[in-house]
């Protein structure tokens, strides 16, 4: 049989050591499980449960020309963009977030031609990642239909559909060599558990190749199961587990923190007078200079930790 | 013409005002956080109590506490006492499976078929300005009817979108259908100069009603293409004081309404 | 427009009532919601929360000719071929369970022709439900292809994929009639938290045009508003909620009573003997004679109830 | 031939230990109740605790309570302990997305090419016995290599099952692969008599070993076709008295290996 995409799929799945081990390592270590050029999806939707500790790595590691998608892209997009980790991001909208508006530094980047930023829709992203979830080659669906955003992508084909006559469009199936996602806790193993909003991070972890599980802390295997039915993500998808607390930070984790909203303000004000410039010192001040992950946090400062994860803690105070 | 300066409400609020207004008691709405989740919860706290919010973060009913609204419809703020959460996907094929009534959208740019653009300002290839883009803008206006709230300025009103990131009637008529979107489409367009609607047939643009204080002239000066407006357009009621109680309470540092 | 498969779909969403109100009513007023002939959708799978109240309802109303469809049918199969109240049941397969091996009063009505098994897969169901849900016309897949199963049904075609090259089965989309489900706790609006295993219950909610709930016990939404993530089915799908302690007795309610084994012993006794007689005495006994479902629970027994619940409770027992 | 009443242990307890040994340390295998989860148990318990158990109710790394051995793989038993529960779709499509690397069958028949037939016995229009149906065995049987366990019965190992409810490799060579099912096939058929594998190129079953004081002649004289025995057919270790005492623990009543 000649080798199909889904055959190889498959043989890269088959090739992956899914046996129920530890996988504890460092961001340092997990930042080494990906090579320069690959398809890296991030887990969490714009401001939450971005997993910026292995961002910060990636920085670190000087990783270069990732193509990285996620559902939407806030603050990390321009991190990646302007650390040259990335030149590549695919999503459905890229912001800051509403409140603090466009981001000047993708602005700066993509209108420059120095990196792209593919649009798709909202829904067209998951389902592109729930059909890679599902070891189908494609999703049928009914939007983008009609729009230019369906012009300017590769890969998508309208048909009509073979039961129904009706015209529809089948989104191609994503899946990524490797997926990044912080979750509230998992065990040694990676088995995760995700309080809250779990976005589009159990199709991603699913349709990845590989996957690296940050987590606010590593709970025991007893613990997990004690309540299966809690488990979002299964230690078999999963390579590398690292312990990064507020390793979202200045992005919020559900339940355990809030966005970092003192910080977001500044750095909005910062990269909207000077995109450049206030991203490349921001780059310097928050990546480079800090000598641990720690060291980041630090820069950030204990005052807005601690008040980030008391209006964090509200969601459980009723 | 009336501005902030001379009417005691601001645009911002008659937006809202108008907005809850055109929504109906019992229905499903697709919110985005500002205006459009002000005017539904303002529309829950007066004539339509049975009024179900979604957040395309994936959250389903939420009871959003005045004074702490969410910067996103992704953050825990938008989760809050809610009736149920899901992933992101899941809460968007609710609108291809058909259970919403109405979605929120708004845009840089809107045309007289209620095309809306909010990626490229300019040659998309080579754009004067990138914006944010669709999010879930393009599922929602392909797969609901929706509701269009914007400020009304000539240039946001253009005869064409530089680019149409959600589909409005596309080119009129049946075009939309035509395209493969059977359902759906633009229902409102809320303005703080009018609330406009759609012709049957044609689906172009047409004033249903002048906000207070503003003449027919006023509204087709500022808008990029010819609208219909007819002699008799009536004009809506102000926002009532009622109203703009509620809204301060829900934003009292008036990060939406300023 | 002419009305299409989808737009009816759509049609038919948008004409119910979906707004958060009270939707309490009886197991008889439930049953009133299904007509003769409909195509009724049942959650659980096998011996697990199978929605025995509202069968026992339905064959009380004399509902008759419904099309049936589960994931795996068990001995709520013989009880709805039984009564006439289904001739036609669509499944992966249908046995008593393992244990007591392969339904007799099946084999007395399929074999002589009185009534219709429509096989699929197990994955082919579970996709169809999950198309019905998503509001997409088929859901692509890689199994059935080359066996006698894919055969015998109608409406499932093959294709080649237009992305890959590779042969791929499309399975048509499944919208019941009616849902019939059954879960630990819901509130009053049919916001339903499942504990344990949820099988295809979500999809077939999503799927189906009404949905008919029953709950162990219903709780107040204040509780379901403190953990939001829980809740697996919204109130938005569901049209009646029915309190019904021990709903799917004999079978099981994961984490409340196991499935009645002494009980289910006996039905494949009596039923293995002479499966006509055995079945009509068990419907006579269990179904026509009690005057309500407690009368129905009496008759199973107060200690097979509590020994039923008993084991329910040692899965959280550890 | 050897018989339960002339070894020392029974048939189902050969063929849990003979599956058990087909297993390999960190496999992840779907396993139904009964002889395949006291196989995979075994195996976790002897030289493969690396091992993952999958039921297909939707279930992922249970640890099954000895002498609580669940009814089927669909109730809370099977859920015991278990590292993750997931809807059954999704565990099906585990198999496809291709995390599987073997699934356990029985069948009521089965041919040369491991076609298993457990839906119809006789004409399927007109059937003498209508067996249960495929359940999950046709999705494994399609998306994984699977082994086949079961007792050795001339009615049972056919020339040509009555109806093929999970494929094999069809009518042998690359006809699988053609039918669509590029992925998976059987790996072993594992009896009382004998453990058979295919060949790579005809997919014809062969006999690999035989199972402890069993003859070739007794295993083509209780097989429906011609069966590749190689002369130096070697014979399999019978059970040892650690795995017999580890499976006497798990299923302390007998139910399945009586």
């Amino acid at each position: 049989m000649a080798p199909t995409p889904y055959l190889e799929l498959r043989e890269r799945t088959k090739a992956r050591d899914r046996s129920l081990r530890d996988k504890r390592m460092s961001l340092e270590e997990a930042a080494a499980l990906i090579a320069d050029g690959e398809h890296v999806a991030l887990g969490g939707c714009t401001a939450s449960r971005t997993p910026f500790a292995m961002i910060w790595a990636l920085v670190r590691a000087g990783r270069r020309d990732l193509k990285v998608s996620r559902s939407i892209v806030s603050t990390e997009g321009d991190i990646l963009y302007a650390s040259g980790v990335s030149r590549h991001i695919m999503t459905s909208w890229f912001s800051q977030g509403i409140v603090w508006g466009v981001s000047k530094v993708m602005r700066a980047h993509v209108e420059s031609g120095r990196a792209t930023l593919e649009e798709w829709s909202h829904m067209a992203m998951g389902l592109r990642y729930r059909a890679g979830a599902m070891g189908a080659p494609f999703m049928p669906m009914r939007a983008m239909l009609g729009s230019g955003v369906l012009g300017r992508v590769e890969g998508a084909k309208p048909m009509e559909c073979p039961f129904t006559g009706e015209p529809l469009l089948l989104v191609p199936a994503l899946n990524p060599d490797v997926a990044l996602i912080h979750v509230q806790r998992c065990d040694a193993y990676g088995n995760a558990q995700i309080d809250g909003l779990s976005f589009m991070d159990v199709d991603i972890a699913m349709a990845a190749n590989r996957v690296i599980m940050t987590t606010e802390r590593i709970v025991s295997n007893d613990q997990i199961r004690r309540a299966p039915d809690q488990t979002k993500i299964g230690f078999f998808t999963v390579d590398a587990v690292v312990e990064a607390p507020f390793g979202c930070a200045p992005h919020e984790c559900y339940g355990v923190y809030e966005p970092f909203f003192p910080h977001m303000d500044a750095y909005a004000a910062a990269t909207g007078k000077d995109p450049e410039k206030g991203v490349a010192e921001y780059l310097d001040r928050f990546y480079h200079e800090p000598k641990d992950w720690n060291g980041y946090l630090e820069r950030i400062g204990v005052g807005d930790m601690l008040d980030a994860a008391r209006r964090g803690r509200t969601i459980h105070a009723d | 013409m009336p501005t902030d300066a001379t009417r005691p409400y601001t645009a911002s609020e008659l937006l809202a005002v108008s907005s809850a207004r055109a929504l109906k008691d019992g229905q499903i709405v697709f919110a985005g956080v500002g205006v459009p989740l002000l005017a539904a919860t303002l529309a829950q706290r007066t004539h339509a109590p049975g009024l179900t919010i979604l957040f395309e973060g994936g959250v389903i009913g939420p009871f959003v506490q005045p004074g702490a609204l969410p910067p996103s419809t992704n953050e825990q703020r938008c989760a809050r006492r809610a009736n149920m959460l899901t992933p992101i996907t899941d809460v968007l094929l609710l609108l291809q499976r058909g259970y919403v009534d109405v979605g929120f959208m708004g845009g840089a740019q809107i045309d007289r078929y209620g095309n809306l653009n909010s990626s490229f300002i300019g040659d998309p290839d080579a754009p004067k300005t990138r914006l944010p883009g669709t999010g879930g803008g393009n599922d929602i206006a392909s797969l609901a009817e929706i509701i269009v709230a914007m400020k009304h300025e000539k240039r946001r009103f253009v005869e064409k979108v530089d680019f149409v990131t959600s589909p409005g009637y596309l080119s009129g008529g049946d075009s939309r259908a035509r395209a493969g979107l059977p359902a759906g489409g633009p229902y409102k367009v809320v303005t703080d100069l009018a609330v406009m609607g759609f012709d049957p047939e044609t689906k172009r643009m047409r004033v249903e009603t002048l906000q207070p204080g503003v003449t027919p002239e006023q509204v087709q000066a500022n808008t990029g293409f010819d609208l219909a407006i007819a002699r008799e357009t009536p004009s809506a009621e102000p926002p009532s004081a009622d109203e703009l109680a509620i809204l301060a309470d829900l934003d009292p540092e008036r990060l939406y309404t300023a």
